[in-house]
């Protein structure tokens, strides 16, 4: 073989690779199915860990099983790390669909990867609080291109027997977190630069910080210089959850950013932990499943999305990962699961999550549109991110 | 000998320690495999076989493992056809760039996995491919053809080419030598090299991670994404123990069919 | 065949189709469309490569961001790290094999070495997170003198690890060139007048080179790219890490911009073992 | 119709960049370095090794015929031409009229016996002898009877179900034998197919191949570096040096009347007179060979007959070799000549006891000849 023969074949390849490349078009399809089909044989969902669970772990929580023997659609699921790693399975083209959270939403809808969904459709949608539907997170032009599957804050979860009194502000992870030093554990993602902004939204007005998402080069660099400082006291990054439930079991965290899912887990296994909203209000999430618009099996994923609407799966899944449920009759089913848990997760309660800044993609347009104003974003935050833990 | 006998105690002291060291993870693995505890604690609160029978019962352990054994048995298919061509060509003929194959092969094993992993998904991604195990399969042929080669092209260096000129001198064509003669020569490096080219695949888990498709996880991406599951723990346990176990096998019949030639890592 | 006649070329042709088609082009071919991914453009919103919208911004924010360079001379300091380690515990152990042990025992060491070897990577790495993790064995061995464990947390628990899951990759090449050293030879130097420290040092360690070289391909280049077991067992951030995190968490061209700098590290340390004679050792 | 015509052959190696000779080419491809000239654009360190520099040769039909050289003279490699493992760079290979430069080796009608037996090791003895036949679709019955038959000619009856590796050097070489004649083929080149046996086998083998020859009245080309086996089995023969053929002859013509100073010294002992030792001994110039065991050794005062040349000299050292003893005598007119002496009535003391002592040297003058300088 002739160098330039093998030189010629490498050229070739890069030239339908580009072809291929600048074919597709970011353009959404408006065209929502009128009807459901015939369910498929497959679903593949790319979940957050702990949104489809099939009883292995205990048998009282399985709505994966119900759904498979009533559709006959079998669910294979691909845990995503992040929302980032969600976006881009998603883009892959390989998935039907998943469990996106609002910095993952905004980008598929912008990308177009995702479809509208046409809720009428969906059986279960009618039941959903209205505080849930057409939000930013889950719809373009009044049209919803999701359904909730539930929300939650960003927990501070403490030791009880270190910390003895239920901190009441994030202070005991800033500033306040000295006596903490090496024992605070925080989320190790780039979306924990918002966290950095809430706090201070409170502690710095001056610099008027008005979205934590979306920062300009000052309120950026003061909320990282805000993370250097927590760093240097020692902050331990989680990247999976399971990091993060081994470090409390072992004693190696007392205190850290958390979601009501890990804790739940740890106080199963009777470690003395628990888990508070401070004053200042919180990042959070409010998830939506959302549909490709090249998806191989639409029947069976809209099926999913009006499953996982029902009573039975919703109020499973939100109380398994300790969350809101999304609707009245879902929070019927799951305070039978565990009593009290709409109150707890503050399932109604709309000035709660008032509080709550629900995870959005930073923008360089800051997501306005005031031309003047220019904001970090999401490869600055990640670039500063790398930068923080990578040094 | 040359050693004194302080220098050959000091070496069997050194190889002691070595071999200790390089076996008391997997014994800590075993030992955690029979505690009943969910959670990893040490010691260990009591023993029980439990794990196992769950561990045997988890559809998404049993799914793993078909997937892992399809993709090793067709990436090794590959790799094994696609080594004996490339050993036999540079073993046996003069060409012009024939000192960069073998550098070319060894590159998809010398270079991270993670660039190849990304450069593959990129491409497939790139060119609308679907994922799938077939993805996987790509990938792992692509990292087991050196091992196949090597093998093949080790054992075409040490057989004399005159019974293949013998072959020939006797009437037979190129194919039939090649069937008939240099093929039974290769037979056993071409069983080590699959053996343990389809090992290599068996565990292999970053090239994997980048070009799965939905629904072909292998059992190695499995325990990664447990290991991010607290609750999965204890399963996890069972199946890294029974890997480790499982990694005798093909140790062991290198070992049989090469004799001492598997002492080599690739060959 | 070694005969030359007039249809070997074409032969020749259909032998290399197969490898050459598959790892020059599928292989190559991706690791170009990699290269090419450096220098295009992605959507700051949404993530996305534009295909043929040049840019050098990849390369750009490489220089310029003090990070990536702490991080690379870290991956690479590190593997210089474990290679050393791994060359400092396997030469004993490799030489106690080819020189020293009857052969019965070397048969089983062989064995014993190629297990670990053989055994699923993750499984190896786990059991060493179960090992260092708080309430873990360490931790339990190490209480009595007073003495904290080092937590997940740790960068020499990266460095540990590692030197872990590739000492068997450099014992066996070092084991290797140590036995086909014929006795003779060491024979020949003593009779000459060397002690057995000259022997080692002007006979023995020349030789046994090559297989040093051999193994430090593996475990040069496996540490080069490994991010699992950082992940797994610290939370420090190594070469691996930026390329996997860069690819998912949306600025392929900054992924793809670094991942060429392991590729070239080991091309280069490639071609200059490959001149030191390690490929023979493999 | 000659056997074989060779025409012009020549061989080169290598002359491209990154390209060596095979190492598979036993004695092709060392040794004789490239003064021929490379091949066009091949640099100074690339340049083409010449094997084999221009042969011409006709073989006879049923005739015994050797390849003598040292090693690298390109005998093997004209050898390997023949058979069709080497392509030539030039010239052509008439095989009984017809054509076969261009033919592969399974298109040839002669077989070979290799230097290392080439049997195959994965392979009965028996399945050894039948691979020829049953590549060519000889039918099974007649197939057997052939092997049968073969293997009787080589004294092997009986060994059909033996694995090689359990047969000895000398049982190996006929099992190549029988392999390569059972396919009746009409040219049999057997490439130094001795060279691995003890000496005693070598020789009983040596008398049992022209038996053989004789017995199935085939052409045999048999290379050699052995020039004692050469003139023993021959019917003639072709000397080989740096790819070309010095001398061709019959095993006498070569022994007695060396064409040149190459031949007498590759066969036999190198015995030169040159220069004005020549001029003063035989009283003309040029270079003279003279076998050692044609030299007498008399007393210095003897006077030689008419017929005789003479030489005074001095013993210089005595090699003693059981039957014969060896002398080397420096020369008073310069030079020093080597005689051979049957130890008839000499003891092994007188022998050696003749060391230093002065002598004269006396052969008759038709066995000094001259010869060229090759």
């Amino acid at each position: 073989m002739k160098r330039s023969t093998v030189l010629g074949m490498l050229a070739a390849v890069a030239l339908v690779a580009a072809a291929c490349g600048t074919g597709a078009s970011p353009k959404p399809s408006l065209d929502m199915p009128s009807s459901i089909g015939e369910a498929e044989d497959e679903l593949n969902l790319i979940i957050w860990a702990g949104y489809a669970e099939r009883g292995e772990v205990d048998p009282a929580y399985d709505w994966v099983t119900p759904f498979e023997t009533e559709t006959g659609c079998k669910v294979n699921t691909t845990d995503m790390g992040s929302s980032a790693e969600g976006v881009q399975l998603m883009e892959s083209g390989q998935y039907d669909g998943g469990s996106f959270s609002g910095n993952a939403t905004d980008r598929l809808m912008a990308s177009g990867t995702v479809a509208p969904v046409n809720v009428s459709l969906l059986s279960n949608y009618a039941n959903v609080f209205e505080g849930l539907k057409n939000k930013a997170h889950n719809s373009k032009d009044g049209v919803a291109y999701g359904v909730p599957h539930g929300r939650g804050p960003n927990l501070l979860a403490y030791n009880t027997e270190v910390v003895t009194e239920a901190p009441t502000s994030w202070d005991p992870i800033w500033e306040g977190g000295s006596e903490y030093a090496g024992k605070i554990s925080i989320y190790g993602y780039s979306d924990f630069i918002a966290d950095a902004a809430i706090h201070l939204m409170e502690t710095t007005p001056d610099l008027k910080i008005t979205n934590p998402y979306q920062l300009n080069q000052a309120q950026f660099d003061a909320a990282v210089a805000l993370l250097e400082a927590q760093r240097d006291n020692g902050a331990v990054y989680w990247a999976s959850y399971s990091d993060q439930v081994s470090g409390f079991a072992a004693g190696d965290l007392v205190i850290g950013t958390t979601w009501q899912f890990q804790v739940n887990l740890l106080q199963a296994e009777g470690e003395p932990v628990e888990a508070v909203l401070p004053d200042e209000g919180s990042t959070g999430w409010s998830d939506t499943w959302m549909i490709h618009k090249d998806a191989a099996h639409p029947n069976c994923m809209y099926l999913w999305m009006n499953h996982m609407m029902s009573a039975e799966a919703n109020g499973q899944a939100t109380v398994w990962f300790g969350e809101a449920p999304t609707s009245p009759q879902a929070c019927t089913y799951a305070e039978t699961l565990s009593p009290g848990h709409c109150d707890l997760t503050h399932a109604t309660d709309e000035a709660y999550y008032s509080k709550i800044w629900y995870w959005a993609t930073p923008r360089a347009d800051c997501a306005d549109t005031d031309a003047a104003t220019t904001c970090k974003d999401q490869a600055a935050w990640t670039e500063a991110w790398t930068s923080l833990t990578g040094s | 000998m040359v050693e004194s006998r302080a220098v050959r105690i000091a070496l069997r002291i050194a190889t002691a320690l070595a071999v200790s060291f390089l076996y008391m993870p997997l014994v800590i693995l075993a030992i955690y495999a029979f505690n009943p505890s969910r959670l990893l604690v040490w010691p260990p609160t009591g023993f029980t076989l439990g794990w196992f029978g769950e561990a045997a019962a988890n559809p998404a352990v049993i799914r793993a493992v078909i997937n892992s054994l399809l993709a090793g048995a067709l990436a090794t298919s590959i790799a094994l056809v696609l080594g004996t061509l490339a050993a036999y060509a540079v073993q046996r003929y003069r060409f012009f760039g024939r000192e960069s194959i073998s550098f070319l092969l060894v590159l998809p094993i010398a270079l991270p996995g993670v660039v190849t992993g990304i450069a593959l998904r990129t491409t497939f991604t790139t060119f609308g491919v679907d994922f799938g195990l077939m993805t996987i399969v790509i990938g792992h042929a692509t990292f087991c053809v050196v091992i196949v080669y090597n093998n093949v092209i080790a054992r075409l260096r040490r057989l004399p080419r005159s019974p293949e000129e013998a072959s020939a001198d006797l009437g037979a064509d190129a194919a039939t030598t090649f069937r008939r003669i240099t093929l039974p020569g290769m037979r056993t490096a071409l069983l080590s090299g699959g053996l343990l080219a389809f090992a290599l695949s068996f565990d292999e888990v970053i090239v994997t991670i980048f070009t799965a498709g939905p629904g072909t996880q292998t059992i190695p991406m499995w325990i990664y994404q447990a290991i991010g599951r607290p609750t999965e723990l204890p399963v996890v346990n069972v199946v890294a123990l029974v890997l480790v176990l499982l990694s005798v096998i093909p140790v062991w019949l290198a070992q049989r069919i090469a004799g001492g030639e598997a002492a080599s890592l690739s060959r | 065949m070694t005969w030359l006649h007039p249809r070997r070329g074409l032969q020749l042709r259909l032998l290399l189709a197969g490898p050459i088609g598959w790892l020059g082009v599928v292989y190559l071919g991706a690791l170009l469309i990699l290269l090419l991914n450096a220098f295009w453009t992605k959507d700051s919103f949404t993530g996305r490569v534009e295909p043929f919208s040049w840019t050098l911004d990849a390369f750009d924010s490489l220089i310029t961001v003090e990070v990536y360079r702490t991080i690379a001379i870290r991956t690479v300091v590190m593997a210089i790290l474990v290679t050393a380690t791994d060359a400092l515990i396997a030469f004993p152990i490799a030489y106690y094999m080819a020189r020293i042990a009857s052969a019965r025992t070397r048969g089983l060491l062989v064995i014993a070495v190629l297990m670990p070897l053989w055994a699923a990577y993750l499984a190896k790495v786990y059991a060493w997170r179960t090992i260092i993790q708080g309430k873990g064995p360490l931790e339990w061995v190490l209480a009595p003198f007073g003495i904290a464990g080092p937590g997940l947390d740790e960068i020499a628990n990266t460095w540990l690890v590692l030197s872990y899951l590739w000492l068997p990759y450099m014992i066996l090449p070092i084991y290797a060139s140590l036995e086909r050293i014929p006795g003779s030879l060491l024979e020949a130097s003593s009779d000459l007048g060397a002690r057995a420290g000259s022997t080692f040092r002007r006979v023995i360690l020349p030789l046994a080179f090559p297989g040093v070289v051999a193994g430090s391909i593996f475990t040069f280049s496996l540490t080069l790219g490994d991010y699992i077991t950082p992940d797994l067992v610290s939370d420090t951030k190594f070469i691996g890490n930026v390329i996997y995190d860069n690819s998912s968490l949306g600025s392929l061209p900054l992924a793809a911009a670094y991942s060429l700098l392991p590729v070239a590290i080991m091309i280069v340390y490639l071609l200059v073992a490959r001149r030191l004679g390690a490929f023979e050792s493999l | 119709m000659p056997a074989i015509r060779l025409e012009g052959l020549v061989k080169h190696f290598g002359g491209e960049p990154g390209r060596r000779a095979p190492a598979g080419g036993g004695t092709a491809g060392g040794g004789v370095g490239g003064a021929a000239g490379g091949s066009p654009g091949g640099s100074a360190q690339n340049e083409a090794i010449v094997a084999v520099a221009g042969i011409d040769l006709e073989i006879v039909d049923g005739e015994f015929f050797s390849m003598l050289g040292p090693s690298g003279s390109g005998k093997t490699t004209t050898l390997r031409m023949i058979a069709g493992f080497e392509r030539p760079t030039a010239g052509r290979i008439v095989l009984h009229g017809r054509d076969v430069t261009d033919l592969p080796p399974f298109e040839r009608d002669v077989n070979t016996v290799f230097q290392d037996y080439a049997l195959f090791p994965h392979m009965s003895v028996g399945e050894n002898v039948a691979y020829g036949l049953m590549v060519r679709k000889v039918p099974r019955p007649e197939r057997e009877v052939r092997v049968a038959d073969a293997l009787r000619m080589v004294r092997l009856e009986g060994y059909e179900r033996r694995r090689p590796g359990q047969l000895s050097g000398g049982q190996r070489q006929r099992v190549a034998l029988a392999r390569a004649l059972v396919n009746r083929p009409r040219v049999l080149l057997l490439d130094e197919p001795l060279g691995a046996l003890d000496l005693k086998l070598r020789e009983e083998m040596q008398i049992e191949l022209k038996a053989i020859q004789q017995a199935v009245g085939i052409t045999f080309i048999y290379v050699t570096h052995d020039q004692e086996e050469a003139l023993t089995m021959s019917d003639r023969l072709a000397v080989f040096n740096r790819g070309r053929i010095e001398q061709l002859g019959t095993p006498a013509d070569v022994y007695e009347r060396p064409a040149t100073r190459f031949v007498a010294g590759f066969v036999g002992t190198s015995n030169l007179l040159t220069g004005d030792s020549a001029r003063a001994i035989i009283g003309s110039a040029g270079t003279f060979t003279v076998r050692p065991e044609k030299i007498h050794l008399v007393d210095p005062a003897a006077t030689p007959g008419p017929d005789e040349a003479s030489a005074t000299g001095t013993i210089r050292e005595v090699v003693y070799l059981g039957p014969d003893t060896r002398y080397i005598v420096a020369l008073d007119a310069g030079g020093e000549l080597v005689v051979t002496q049957q130890n008839l009535a000499t003891s092994s003391m007188e022998a050696l006891a003749a060391k230093g002592r002065v002598v004269r040297l006396t052969w008759k003058r038709q066995h000094n000849l001259p010869v060229g300088d090759g």
